[in-house]
């Protein structure tokens, strides 16, 4: 059984932690995960983008994903090749506060998808700066790939030193997240192929 | 140990310094910096050394020193700082300093940099292309002992995806036998014997000063080299024995074709994947093998083909190669484009063995 | 009573263009820039202004992303403030 | 107060009542104002001078711009003058073969730290010791920030970064490189000068230095080199806003700004 | 013009002035140096510039910002120069810029380098390899006219033979026909126009802002490498049309390959002498032609066996390909060793086509 | 008189009687007193008191020298210490590979003014700034003696070089580098001095400065440089009797000798 | 018509030099000549060899001559490889100070050797360091390749600047080498082959 | 009448090493030595010693080809020289 996510986002959002954050988890809950990360090389911004695939064990999977079967979208200038390769019916969490209602995101309604204010949200929680880690909860109590904990964890072990005053925050923001989304995703493995 | 979650550049960091290395040194530049940080990071539990060395031209040299001193000592960069350290690697192969080289690859346009270099002389290069990073990490070892084996400078060619994919990878020294000592490497402690050690083209070592000279070393060495050649090629396959198809890849890219060939299998297509994992020493004759049977060979790289030649040295005109790779590289310049996909690769196969569009799933 | 603050210029604020760095709040000599409590498409906070702009260019000297525009009013304009939390005013429509 | 438009065309000028504008937020020579900069970065404040630079001293039409490896490389895009791009270190060489070639042009390079002080420390002390009559100028944040803030040739004592996790020590990765000075001893150098960008009148001073160097070329004294001290916050691990602060207490020590070197300046 | 008693370094050095050739640079490195002193003696003479710089990679980068601003302009070196050098010729290629380097090699040991490169990226280097100073005038002037054609580095192989023998010849500006022009050079005078030139890989000129990026750029490039592949291959085949035997070799070798079968048709054997004037493109066409029919090729370079690569490739497997050459060097490391001398070669020839030593003259 | 043998056979050594030796033609760690030098070069010169000083402090078995490309290079053919030939101007970079890994050992580069001043002042002057304990030897003659007397980076003004018939000249060519004096201002730098071997004077004064360089090395207290001006009268187109002179006129107005620093002594 | 000339010595004696002025003298006398030098290069003195060939017309040749018709020999050590490419009944002029008689160099009786002591001759005419000059003048007089005093002006040409001063000694070594040799060599050009 | 020259040292001059640079003659400060007009085997001129050395070493430390070797006597040695040309000695046989 595996599962994977496509990321996407603009380059300062956090996309980037938060899928390391998200791999790491996995794996502290036992699983087997694999990350990989598309980002600028020698220049800031841009588009950024990350895929995580986590399995039972054996994991098996190439790190350009042909299909993903989740997605974690928090702004929707790179959608467009996140879609592509999407299979249909595919969970699918986006930001509201950068990128509108649900519908307004371009061939939407083949995907279940789940709307969360995260950036407003994070302001809220007093972390303007942690959206993603809203959004992150968010997808991670959607789909039960890591536990919350895990996710809290592995995300207090990646911030640096120097940034240390931010784990309260994030902490906030990943539990806000997961608190926003009711139910569980237990049927979404099943959805899941290779 | 238990399998962790490590990018690939910490993954070889951790498997270098488990093979002994003991020496680093490097200058930023992506995607190879993951692997300067993590050397720079690890380098001081173990006793070791990591400098972050102010030019490409200076690390590489630090880094022959410290073999010609003795140490497993290795460096890296990629396409433009390889380029600069293009002098100093022939010259650790002339000078016979063993030395690992780790290439982390801007994509796949540098295989001509990695086999045929651009420094002078005739020098090869023993380069190891893993697919992914666990098997980066068995390269990574197996290069120090190949680079003590034959007292040469040996290579790795990753990319960004080696670099940068985070993998549960499981890193522990591995034992791949016994080694020529290492007496000839300079401590110092030889000198006003009557027989210092000395590396130099044209004097290696004080006991047959003046040296052999340029001629007799420099033939002494296209000998060693040839015997590389014959006994260090490495190759995977994947269903060729009766592929009518056989498409050749090499790197991170031959995953890639794996699973483009398991699909066509499952479609009824006869195709198989060849992947040379030495790059130099290309496995010639386990191509020829492997292929030598087919209808036609595929070559898929990232490109505008470079591989090709290899692969048509190797067929000896028996069987024709089609090349379907191309250049591609994604808008940051770090790596292969979108030509590296699945759906990329599986339609150019299908092209190029005459399945038209009508007929594929 | 309002005390009243003189203007003597202005600064349009291209706030969709701000990265929220901050640099120009303690570059502005009379202190009449503060950040902005809501955050803009990009989710960064910006600048906003105060009454008292001398129009020194100070702002415009140190932001990094071209934020402002600089304007010399022809006669200095004055400003009623109430002594609670500071209004922020811009230059322009 | 509205958003004005962030669209870049000059033709939807802002026009307030009753007021003029002294500060445009797009310099003469520059066709865009968006860049891909992090916030808080120094590099763009110097971006602009320069072309503010460039124009009043009537140069737009004779300069060509030789710009490294680094974070200001992007600076080739919004800047509407004549650029190459060169490999990382080589600028002064190259701007040697531009200048020697067109004489009558004002040829300068644009590095940083690692591209002037480590890759290429060679190519500028020996273009300044041939007195090559060409402006250099290096934007020193002390880091690599391109590849991510790494340590340099110009990181100073104690400075953390992503290879010096402990700080840059003594014992392990020696002293910096003190680049303006190095080449204000070489008898081919004209005029060095330090500044900095993190405050309004480091700016000012900034500009009137950068001014002072393509007098010099154009003067045909020799060699010009303008060092400024620019603010890299992600490669410094510190909070934008802390930025200036980092750049006046940690490199400033190590670094004084000021005129180092003015043959220009009459004896 | 009479022809005078050249130096084949300072005729070179005549023929670039010749072809309007204005700047250069370069540091010392035999067999190359004699060419920089020629250089930086002549140049003032026509008020070019000729910088002795303090590196290979000051001298290379200066040329090629001499090549960006407009003017016809060079640089050199051989060997571990050569390989400092690599980063600047490909990103020559890659930005577009022409330059000429001549490169002077201490033998044959590099013609990988000058073939493959060692730069970084797709690219490919049009290289000429004179046979003699006569034939080094000429390539002279027509690689400065294939720069222009291209916006391209080219480089000349040529050696010590081609660098320090004197001959009589005559030097004289040779017209190549018509060149596109060169408004996209860098003169400063475009600023504030709009349409600023630039040059960048991702952002050639001001017009396409923020330019093509890497991957359309680069593929443009590849493009135009396959037609130089296609348009600017040259041979010189000597007596190959009746031959069973033909012997390939390159550069000053050709000559005495030449000698080497005139003797050996007196005796009745029918040989012939085929040489690549372009290392890249290599004239695979045309030595299929020449040695189709042939019963077997032999491969003669002074190195451990590289240009026969290109040899099989354009022999596609039709006819076999032996080597005869080897690795050769002279005591001052300077040149070919005893291998180069017609005596040694006849007897590999004879040992390679089966002739008896009882059957020999 | 007679002729001695000149079979470098240290067993039939010359007695006379009444008389002992105070100087012999070979010392304790060459193996021989032949050399392809030219007549007059000064490299011989300073090879044989380098190896004098390291047998003097006993550093026999614990010395590696690296070793540039110029005339100097065949050092190693006579000595009998461990070295290690590297590539023209990487001396410093190798050395100090050598060196981290070999910390007991003295490492020492030994390089020309074309190794040090051109292809190879970053890897130098890197080096000084990290501090690195090695000692880096300069042979400086002002050009480039092996490739046949080409102006290097440390050829005087005025200079007729193979590359400046006409003398070097400011305008065209620029000024030399001082190695030794840019060397001295990085702090990395722990000695820094600069001899010449002209005269005998010069000859004993340069081996003072490389004992204490190696000194210096030994006590860890960083990174030392000895900048020895030796005759090339090849290069320099001048009668072997006149090099001595040449270099005192020429040379020596632009490279005062004497010690630039030194952080051993007391202060 | 056509004649090679191997010269050969060690680094120092000038061989070099003479080689250049023979060759340029050729040409000045209306012949078409090829100079091919082999000489240590980053090391100095050891083996300098140099062969010259000079034509009528037509001159083909390689660089490195299979074979030769004649040689200049200034030092003995490095005689073997040129003897093994003179073909028999060459004439060889050579320095008999450092070589010592004819007889003694190896295998001299295949060839018509003239000795000549250039050294101590140079020595009397008060040039010690132009012995190679005598035996120039020597080897020209005996096979008329070049004329005297074209070599006199090319050697005049060649003597850098800064060498001023020894013109004259060159010239009177010269002079007094070719007049050491009483009959000129006529018929040699009728044994020159390719 | 003969003046007589004191010699406190001497030296061995291997004269087929030497390369007739001629360092050694200023080198020396009490100019004892002189080049010969014989030249050796490579046709290099040589120094020859007159009488009055003083084993100070200074021909040894400047010679680059290490001709000399250099001795004191124990006990200085004198010589009578005639007031003509300077007659040749040599420390060794
Ligand atoms: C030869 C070479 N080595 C390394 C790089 C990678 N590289 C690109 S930008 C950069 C850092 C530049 O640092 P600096 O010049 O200080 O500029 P900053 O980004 O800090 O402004 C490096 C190392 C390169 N492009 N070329
Ligand atoms: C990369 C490189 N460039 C050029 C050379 C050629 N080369 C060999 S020795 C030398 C000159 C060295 O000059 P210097 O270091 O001053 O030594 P000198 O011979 O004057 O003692 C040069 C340029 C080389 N070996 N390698
Ligand atoms: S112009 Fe000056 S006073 Fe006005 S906002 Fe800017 S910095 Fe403050
Ligand atoms: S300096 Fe500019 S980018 Fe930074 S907060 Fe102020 S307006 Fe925004
Ligand atoms: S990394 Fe540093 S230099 Fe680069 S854009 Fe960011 S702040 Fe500026
Ligand atoms: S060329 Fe100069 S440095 Fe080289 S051996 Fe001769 S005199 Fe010495
Ligand atoms: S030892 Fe002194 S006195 Fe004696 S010959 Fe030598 S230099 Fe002259
Ligand atoms: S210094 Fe030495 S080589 Fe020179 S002349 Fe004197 S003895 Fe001979
Ligand atoms: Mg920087
Ligand atoms: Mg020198």
């Amino acid at each position: 059984m595996q599962i994977e996510v496509l990321l996407t986002g603009i380059g300062g959002q956090g996309v980037q932690l938060c899928a390391k954050a998200l791999a790491m988890a996995a794996t502290a809950d036992g699983r087997q995960a694999m990350l990989s990360a598309r980002y600028g090389g020698e220049m800031r911004g841009g588009q950024t983008e990350a895929s995580v695939v986590v399995a039972d064990t054996g994991l098996r999977s190439l790190p350009i994903l042909p299909s993903a079967g989740s997605a974690y979208v928090m702004h929707h200038q790179y959608w467009p090749p996140v879609r592509a390769r999407l299979r249909s019916g595919a969970p699918v969490v986006l930001n509201t506060t950068v990128i509108g209602p649900p519908e307004d995101l371009d061939g939407a309604s083949e995907f279940l998808t789940v709307g969360i204010p995260a950036t407003a949200m994070a302001a809220e929680a007093g972390a303007p700066m942690a959206a993603g880690f809203v959004l992150l909860g968010a997808y991670a109590s959607l789909t039960s790939v890591a536990s919350i904990d895990s996710i809290v964890a592995a995300m207090t072990e990646l911030v640096p030193a120097y940034r240390r005053e931010h784990i309260q925050a994030n902490e906030a923001a990943i539990r806000a997240g997961a608190a926003a989304i009711e139910a569980g995703a237990a049927d979404l493995w099943v959805m899941a192929g290779r | 140990m238990t399998a962790a979650l490590l990018q690939g550049s910490r993954a070889i960091a951790d498997s270098a310094i488990a093979a002994g290395c003991r020496f680093f040194a490097g200058y930023p530049m992506l995607p190879f910096t993951d692997l300067l940080e993590a050397m720079s990071a690890k380098m001081p539990e173990v006793g070791g050394t990591c400098i972050n060395a102010d030019s490409e031209i200076e690390a590489v040299n630090m880094a022959l020193g410290a073999g010609a001193a003795g140490a497993r000592a290795a460096t890296g960069s990629c396409g433009q700082g390889i380029a600069l350290m293009q002098e100093a690697i022939a010259e650790a192969a002339l000078n016979e300093v063993p030395m690992v080289v780790f290439n982390m690859a801007r994509g796949q346009q540098d295989y001509w940099q990695a086999t045929r270099g651009g420094g002078w002389g005739d020098y090869r290069t023993l380069t190891l292309a893993p697919k992914d990073v666990a098997e980066a990490v068995v390269h990574t070892q197996l290069l120090f002992h190949l680079a003590d084996t034959y007292r040469a400078p040996v290579c790795l060619y990753g990319d960004y995806l080696v670099a940068h994919t985070h993998m549960s990878v499981d890193v522990a020294p591995i034992d791949f036998g016994p080694l020529p000592d290492k007496s000839w490497a300079l401590d110092g402690t030889a000198g006003g014997t009557g027989h210092a050690r000395q590396i130099w083209t044209w004097a290696m070592g004080r006991d047959d000063a003046p040296g052999p000279g340029p001629d007799v070393h420099w033939r002494r060495l296209a000998q060693k080299f040839a015997t590389m050649g014959e006994a260090e090629a490495r190759h995977e396959s994947y269903r060729c024995g009766d592929a009518e198809w056989v498409v050749v890849s090499f790197g991170t890219a031959g995953p890639f074709i794996d699973y483009v060939v398991e699909e066509l299998r499952a479609d009824g297509q006869r195709v198989g994947s060849f992947r040379p994992v030495t790059l130099w020493p290309f496995p010639e004759a386990a191509l020829l093998e492997a292929a030598g049977r087919a209808r036609g060979v595929l070559v898929y790289e990232v490109n505008a083909g470079q591989m090709i030649d290899d692969v048509r040295l190797a067929l000896r005109g028996q069987v024709p190669a089609t090349f379907i790779g191309g250049v591609s590289i994604d808008s940051s310049g770090m790596r292969q484009g979108d030509l590296l996909t699945v759906a990329a690769i599986r339609s150019r196969v299908l092209d190029a063995i005459g399945v038209g569009a009508g007929e594929r799933r | 009573m309002s005390p009243t603050v003189v203007s003597r210029g202005t600064v349009t604020i291209d706030v969709e263009r701000c990265k929220g760095c901050e640099l120009c709040i303690p570059a502005c000599p009379p202190g009449v820039l503060h950040m902005s409590s809501e955050v803009n498409r990009t989710g960064y906070r910006y600048p906003r202004l105060s009454p008292g702009c001398t129009g020194c260019q100070a702002c415009h000297a140190v932001c990094p992303d071209y934020v402002f525009e600089v304007y010399k009013y022809d006669r200095p304009q004055l400003t009623e403030v109430s002594p609670g939390p500071v209004p922020a005013v811009g230059g322009a429509e | 107060m509205s958003n004005r438009s962030t669209e870049p065309d000059r033709g939807q000028e802002v026009r307030i009542e009753g007021a003029r504008q002294v500060a445009s937020s797009r310099a003469d020579l520059q066709v865009s104002e968006d860049h891909h900069l992090c916030p808080g970065c120094g590099h763009p404040v110097a971006w602009r001078i320069l072309l503010e630079v460039i124009q009043e001293l009537s140069l737009a039409q004779r300069a060509i711009g030789v710009v490294g490896h680094g974070c200001y490389t992007n600076i080739v895009r919004m800047a509407d003058i004549d650029f190459l791009q060169c490999l990382h270190g080589r600028a002064p060489a190259v701007a040697t073969g531009v200048k020697r070639v067109q004489p009558q042009a004002a040829v300068f390079t644009l590095q940083g730290d690692g591209d002037m002080a480590s890759e290429g420390l060679a190519e500028v002390l020996h273009a300044a010791a041939r007195a090559e009559k060409i402006t250099a100028i290096m934007l020193n944040n002390g880091v690599f920030g391109d590849t991510g803030g790494q340590m340099t040739a110009a990181s100073v004592v104690g400075q953390r970064t992503k290879t010096s996790l402990e700080g840059r020590s003594p014992e392990l990765h020696g002293y910096p490189v003190p680049v303006a000075e190095l080449v204000a001893s070489l008898p081919g150098a004209a005029y060095v000068a330090r500044s900095a960008v993190n405050t309004a009148g480091g700016v000012a001073q900034t500009k009137r230095y950068l001014k002072r160097a393509f007098e010099t070329q154009t003067s045909g004294a020799g060699f010009s080199l303008v060092e400024v001290l620019t603010m890299c916050p992600t490669g410094w691990f510190v909070p934008t806003a802390a930025g200036p602060g980092y750049l006046s207490d940690s490199m400033q020590p190590t670094y004084p700004t000021g005129p180092l070197k003015d043959s220009l300046r009459p004896a």
